[in-house]
């Protein structure tokens, strides 16, 4: 119990932080148009890849002769990579077809 | 195989218009036209005269293979055709109870274009639906005609003029016709009719459809409505009679097939709508909706104007060839090729149309 | 200090541009500078990664930047090509994979540090890592089933999973029994348990999956892509790095909000989609004009039709029963004004009286040009985008031309399947006056 | 004071109806009403009776005060009639020139409803507006009854037809209420006029302006058409012809106050349209738009009909009636209170319809 | 320890609160509901503040509740009566002065922190401090001023600023001055100068909002509203206080966007509103029918509509040459869906020729028990909420009724001036066909 | 510079949170109708009277026997309670309009 109250209270900006991210999250996504939904799930995929930087800070911070880490670490940045370029080349492939035509 | 096109006798229109006459080619037929037969449908003989020959009436009766006209043959003319000679036209055999015997007797064979059954397949040759909704339209145009009234509504500054209310009775092709136009004109219209149906069709041209309760059922009548009981039938004229008293123009098209024509408005009734008000009654020539109705003409009764005439469409008279011959049109190439009749009586297109068939 | 700081910076900044990418793709104008914007915020976060102060033992640590750079290229590589070869109808698939991926970078992460301070582990730091392998690995799994189904590889019936939802209770029950025991034995054998903990997880990814169909699947992908969003950002939390927290709980609550919306669409509650499996609800629209009307202000039609060239509307009975005649010349109006090319596509027999549509179209002030006879709408058909069927049947009805049982063969009809797409409103499956089905409302 | 009604010889029109007699309470006069005056009109004496006597014709002209009728009074009639008499009506001065000397001879008072101004404030009193309506509205109906075609599009399974094109030359009052009856009806509409506002009036009923450049400007004349050059009629004859040959129906209704009518369409220009087609000219008692026109005559010229008639609201007599009475209400009403007339020469209205007066 | 966890979650909550709130408050169908839901974030975050930890000298304080509940019950009171009793059209200068107060009590604090750590602060601390004292003020004398111009105490032209910016830029420089100034003497007569910040401060809140005109003012407010979200933040900061930063920032935002919002609205830009003073732009829509589409399509109209009971819509020749009867009717349809009383007046003379609104409305398949003549209308019309005019001029010119100058003198016309609300949509000023100016126009 | 660096890096989290606050802001209102603008201004205006607060807890710390302190604060309460009640108030009294009636 304590530790929890410790916890909130230490990481009290931290949580003010997720919950607005979350509101945020939320909001700016609540009024999407059908169309959209697959191009942004796509997007949003995209930018979960963003787990690649730890992946980068694991790689950097392994000893250079800590070759799980780092194949570990490699894995991951190779992942990570493919969902990041992957993620996003493929959502503006899908929002090629918005460009097309614009009010004339 | 030769083909005549009669001029009509009593009637403006003609059966076969110049336009849709090349479509005939892969029937293989060659043409005689009656000298004049297009002028009063706005269509001279020059026109004709590129498809085939212009001849004259006894030359053609007596040539032809297929004899094509609006309304029946006199039984003096049948008479003088070559044998096996067809005759296409508007026969109604349902009311000309014994054309059939009496063709068949003279050994010539009748398709009638009101016998094609109503289906959706054969509506390109229903001569039935293309007329009646010529009809439909004219009558309205008659009636705004003849009442001395405004259509639409007016506000203007000489004072506020309400819209006329028009009640349109049988809304089958012509009925749902003269709704469209009214309403187009700016009238308020009222449908009755008896058919399920009709309501949900009426509404469909924004009209107000006014069901009178206890309707014998028509599903199984394809399409056309079936005899109602006489207690309906008088609770109806009630109805029609409470309506009628309000409205200043009623057209009637109630039809039942092979039957006198429902009267649905009587004497009395017409005598309580207001002086100036106009009846147009479609199915004049079956006897009449109104009970004063008289075919061919148009009477006045206490300050009513009741127009009793079944052949509308003659007024119109190059539209209604023009429909009138693609119907026939594509019927003959339904059953025609290179010359050739192929009458498969187990169709129920050709079937239906012929009348002089031993049938199954 | 300074270069802390810029990195910080740059964090911040490429966090902001997450939010406001994820803003932006929430509107079709915007759509792609948002994409843009979010893979600019990537490309600055990772920069800014090789400027972290990170926490070796040894100072002198050259960073192992050929194992980053080896790792970014071939990562970057694989995915370009991958997003570049796809076929536009595979893009769901290739979504799913990626998704997957990122899920299993998370498991990687996990990995590494239970493996690397298991031992002296504080409760938060566990339970985090933890959470990254958990959610990282039901994302990694479920991630490639989605792929594998919508791919075709794998029938829905292929993996059948008896009682599912106990079946995945047990599961979860295991997870959190092999988390507590891997913690409780911490400095012993944990790490034996972790990668236990990790193989349930990975089962449960497939059989949270398993049960769940193809039209559904979409739904299960953004929700799966939610969960990699947490995972990473509980990745984030083991390495205390702002911008992985704050992505991945932003694709965390967008995806879980995404989900539902997407669900909302399919008229259907995510408990639904994920429990009833197999569900046979279809669209089902409102009644009557009522549905017609909402059947065409519905966002997602109403933007395919609005980046569309030509679109041909096929009225027909239903129309004139609805009134939608103005409805639907106001549709025109719309996609008018924006350069769409409108016509209407009459059938000589369409609704119940000769010329019905005509009266109709003509009360609704359809200009005369706009109206195709039989003939032109046939020729015009092939090169139209996007046909709208608006309570016609019988004169759309394929049958006429390729069912010689049908009453209705030999009837000239329109081929409104020789258009690139065709949506049909109307009330039911109903049919129309020839009383015949239209085979045409049960293609796809 | 004792105000006359008349029945009109050559109309089916009253110039009082029943109905409004109540509103003119506050002017003090008792009525006398000549015999069978409302008959055509759909109102019987008896709805006369309650509001003042029936009498003879003669007994009428000789006792009222003031005498109302829609048609001037012939000659002979008007010398019968007692001095200082007060006649209401169409006199159109500006047509029969020297009525007015006429009158002042034989000591009569005139005033013509048609010299009204065409204000805003005036509008209520307005004949020629509201006949003008009632005539392009049933200029239409007329054209449609003539028209061998339908107006409205029909894509049907018989064929598909075109709809109707019709011009409509002069888009006054008249105009303006053809174009949207035809429009109504479901025909193409195209109209012409000279005046400037035209234009925007054309489009506000959402027809087709078809513009001939280099009209004159009329902005001065109260909104009277102004006579245009010889050179600018020419080219507009011009366009008119090339829109003519393809137009099934022209309605013209272009008037120039006090002038004859100018021909818009000549011989030949009839000559080269569709036969069937047909012309319905609402100027023909000026001369005509139409070179062809028989003033109260429907007549055939190669294939095309032309209907010349500027009466046609006598076709709509119970309306057009009403109309008329409320106008002839309300302008008695603005200067005539409690048995005393109250006739200001400087006002607007009074002033432009008091034809036998001196002007200043 | 326990105590202040709880704290800190009840401001989490109340900040939560703010934040929904709002959003709830920007939709008129949830907008009450945000409103209490913000003030019960209010009341949790108030209630908190009683538990929060103060560092206070000596542990043994009595907390001085008397004099807390005795602020409280008094602002409280004061705050509701002043809040019940304002008449609905005073509520803008309400809320000015409610929004000044806020100010002033921002100042308060700033005041009082500086009296009593001027001499040991930071930079830092002493910049926030600051803050709050300037930003506060500012917004309290601007606000009063505001408040003074709406209720019309305070003429436009009552206090002319000569040179404004100038002057302005000035007031700003001295405040700067003032503050660097007392940093620099903080343990001598640093007060003396914060003093005199705060004199300057105030003389700037009047000169900011003095040039600026009655129409502008909600403008003004609102931006006055952001800047008090601003102080409170600042002093929130001074007490490292959550609830009171967050909510100060959030509304220090969405003041600022709302202002933005409002000057869109008015078809300005915020700085044509701050510095063009009294301009003299009015609305300016756009041209013929877009420009009818537009303004019906106007959010704020809308609800209006909406919301209210009945409609009437008076047509004329405008609308004829917009060819609007459509879009008129497609505005009936949706208020009619949601049980407004729409009807149509139509005069006698409207258009330009018998019958033109007849036709028009006809063929826009408007209902004739929909349309009123002028007698009708008129007496409905002392009882209809809002009236649109869709491009009429003559038909509704009091001049016919008042002004025996008139050439229209004498006839009848419509008295839509009888009614609530008067919208009128047409293109410009200009006279319709009887040549005359309709002085309608020219009321409010 | 220095310390400008450090109170960055020191608050960091509330620099985050102050800007995702910020945005929040925006987007919660970027899409209010025009007939709403002045009750969420009244909304937001009551909501910034949230400053009451301070004046509490500036009472809360001060000795019993610093007048001058208790005073201030006592001002500082009353004018952020009629603020906060006030503009709660008021705001609720403008939305009256909008409650009369829901979709039937
Ligand atoms: N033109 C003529 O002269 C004439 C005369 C009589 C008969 N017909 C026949 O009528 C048929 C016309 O074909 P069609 O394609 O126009 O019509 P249809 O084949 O009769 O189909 C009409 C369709 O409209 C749908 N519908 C009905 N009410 C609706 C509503 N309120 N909202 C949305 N959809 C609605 C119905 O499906 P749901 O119930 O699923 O909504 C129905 O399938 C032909 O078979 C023709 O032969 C024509
Ligand atoms: N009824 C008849 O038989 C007849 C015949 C002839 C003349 N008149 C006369 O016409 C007048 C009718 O009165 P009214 O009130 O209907 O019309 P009006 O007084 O002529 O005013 C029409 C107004 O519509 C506006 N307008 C024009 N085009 C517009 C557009 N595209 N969009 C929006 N607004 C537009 C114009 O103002 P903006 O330019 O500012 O937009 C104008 O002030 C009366 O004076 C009547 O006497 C009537
Ligand atoms: N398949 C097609 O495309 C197509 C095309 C045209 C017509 N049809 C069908 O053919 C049928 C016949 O149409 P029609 O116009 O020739 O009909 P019709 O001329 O025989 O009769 C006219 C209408 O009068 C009605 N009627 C009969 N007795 C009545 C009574 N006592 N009171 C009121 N109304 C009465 C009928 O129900 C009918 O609707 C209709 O069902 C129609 O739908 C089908
Ligand atoms: N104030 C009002 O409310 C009101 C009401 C009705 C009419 N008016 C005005 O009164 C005036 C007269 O109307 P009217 O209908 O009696 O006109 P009219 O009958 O005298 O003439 C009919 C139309 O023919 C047109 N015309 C004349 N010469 C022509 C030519 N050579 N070619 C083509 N067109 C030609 C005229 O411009 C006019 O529009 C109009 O300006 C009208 O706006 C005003």
């Amino acid at each position: 119990m304590d530790s929890i109250i410790s916890f909130f209270s230490d990481h009290l900006l931290m949580i003010y932080l997720l919950i607005f991210t979350i509101i945020l999250g939320f909001e700016v996504i609540s009024k999407v148009p059908t169309v959209l939904h697959t191009p942004l799930m796509s997007g949003a995929n995209a930018i979960s890849g963003v787990v690649i930087i730890g992946a980068i800070i694991l790689i950097r911070q392994a000893q250079p002769d800590d070759y799980l880490t780092l194949s570990l670490g490699l894995i991951g940045v190779v992942l990570g990579m493919v969902n990041v370029v992957g993620g996003f080349a493929v959502t503006d492939r899908m929002l090629e077809m918005f460009k097309k035509k614009v009010k004339k | 195989m030769k083909l005549g096109v009669l001029k009509e006798i009593n009637d403006t229109r003609v059966a076969l218009v110049p336009e849709g006459i090349k479509k005939l080619e892969s029937t293989g037929l060659t043409f005689l036209f009656e000298k004049g037969l297009g002028d009063t449908a706005m269509f001279g003989d020059e026109l004709y005269a590129v498809h085939g020959q212009i001849v004259d009436r006894s030359l053609l009766l007596a040539e032809s293979d297929i004899v094509v006209s609006i309304h029946p043959l006199s039984d003096a003319e049948l008479k003088g055709l070559k044998k096996d000679t067809m005759v296409i036209g508007q026969y109604q055999p349902f009311m000309d109870q014994d054309i059939t015997v009496r063709l068949q007797s003279l050994g010539i064979r009748g398709m009638s274009l009101d016998m094609i059954p109503r289906t959706t397949l054969a509506q390109s040759m229903d001569v039935l639906s293309s007329m009646a909704s010529i009809a439909g339209y004219k009558a309205v145009l008659e009636a705004a005609r003849l009442l001395p009234r405004y259509f639409p509504m007016m506000i203007t500054a000489a004072g506020s003029l309400k819209p006329a209310k028009v009640l349109v009775l049988g809304a089958g092709v012509a009925g749902l016709q003269a709704i469209a136009t009214a309403k187009r004109l700016g009238a308020q219209v009222e449908a009755f009719d008896t058919r399920r149906a009709a309501k949900e069709e009426v509404q469909s041209l924004g009209a107000k459809f006014v069901e009178v309760e206890g309707a014998a059922d028509d599903t199984a009548a394809g399409g056309y409505a079936v005899e109602q009981s006489e207690e309906f039938l008088k609770r109806q004229r009630a109805e029609v009679q409470a309506r009628a008293t309000k409205s200043d123009v009623i057209i009637t098209t109630a039809q039942v097939r092979g039957r006198k024509a429902p009267v649905l408005i009587d004497a009395e009734t017409v005598e309580q709508m207001m002086p100036g008000s106009v009846v147009v009654d479609l199915a004049a020539s079956t006897g009449g909706n109104c009970a004063l109705t008289q075919d061919g003409k148009t009477i006045q009764h206490k300050g009513v104007t009741i127009l009793g005439d079944s052949n509308l469409p003659a007024l119109m008279a190059e539209d209604a060839s023009k429909l009138y011959s693609n119907n026939l049109i594509n019927f003959l190439k339904y059953w025609m090729k290179d010359g050739a009749m192929n009458l498969d009586l187990s169709d129920e297109i050709i079937g239906g149309a012929f009348f002089t068939a031993e049938r199954s | 200090m300074l270069l802390e700081s810029i990195t910080d910076l740059a964090y911040l900044v490429g966090a902001i541009a997450f939010v406001w990418g994820l803003r932006l793709l929430s509107s079709p104008d915007s759509a792609r500078k948002g994409n843009i914007l979010a893979a600019i915020g990537m490309a600055i976060g990772i920069g800014a990664t090789f400027f972290v102060k990170v926490h070796t033992g040894n100072e002198t640590t050259p960073n192992n930047l050929v194992w980053i750079f080896g790792g970014l290229i071939a990562g970057g590589g694989i995915g370009w090509v991958a997003a570049k070869k796809v076929q536009m109808t595979a893009m769901p698939q290739m979504v799913s994979i990626f998704n997957g991926l990122g899920g299993a970078c998370a498991v990687v992460l996990g990995l590494a540090e239970l493996n690397n301070a298991l031992s002296d582990m504080g409760g938060g730091a566990f339970f985090i890592a933890v959470l990254a392998l958990v959610i990282g690995g039901v994302a990694f799994t479920g991630s490639l089933l989605a792929f594998g189904k919508l791919e075709g590889f794998i029938k829905d019936s292929t993996i059948r999973v008896p009682q599912p939802q106990l079946f995945n209770f047990v599961l979860l029950a295991g997870i959190i029994a092999s988390a507590v025991y891997a913690f409780m034995h911490q400095t012993t054998d944990g790490m034996t348990w972790v990668l236990v903990l990790l193989a349930i997880s990975l089962v449960y990814g497939i059989t949270f999956v398993a049960p769940i169909g193809g039209a559904d699947m979409p739904v299960v992908i953004s929700l799966l892509n939610s969960f990699s969003g947490l995972s990473a950002a509980a990745a984030g939390l083991i390495y205390g790095n702002n911008i992985m927290i704050v992505g991945g709980i932003l694709v965390g609550a967008s995806g879980t909000i995404l989900t539902v919306l997407m669900c909302e669409a399919m008229n259907r509650s995510l408990v639904n989609v994920l429990i009833g499996g197999f569900s046979a609800t279809g669209g089902g629209a409102g009644t009557g004009e009522d549905g017609i009307a909402k059947e065409i202000t519905l966002n997602d039609l109403a933007i395919q039709l609005y980046y569309s060239n030509s679109v041909m509307i096929v009225p027909g009975y239903g129309l004139a029963v609805a009134q939608a005649q103005k409805v639907a010349k106001e549709l025109d109006d719309l996609l008018s004004g924006n350069g769409v090319d409108v016509k209407y596509a009459i059938h000589p027999v369409a609704g119940r009286m000769p010329g019905h549509m005509n009266v109709l179209l003509a009360e609704a002030d359809v200009p005369y040009p706009k109206l195709l006879d039989l003939e032109d709408a046939n020729s015009a058909l092939p090169s139209t985008d996007i046909v709208i069927i608006v309570g016609a049947n019988d004169v759309v009805n394929p049958s006429a031309e390729d069912d010689p049982s049908s009453s209705i063969y030999g009837m000239p009809v329109l081929k409104v399947w020789t258009a690139a797409h065709v949506v049909v409103l109307k009330r039911s499956m109903s049919p129309g006056y020839a009383g015949i089905q239209n085979p045409l409302f049960f293609h796809d």
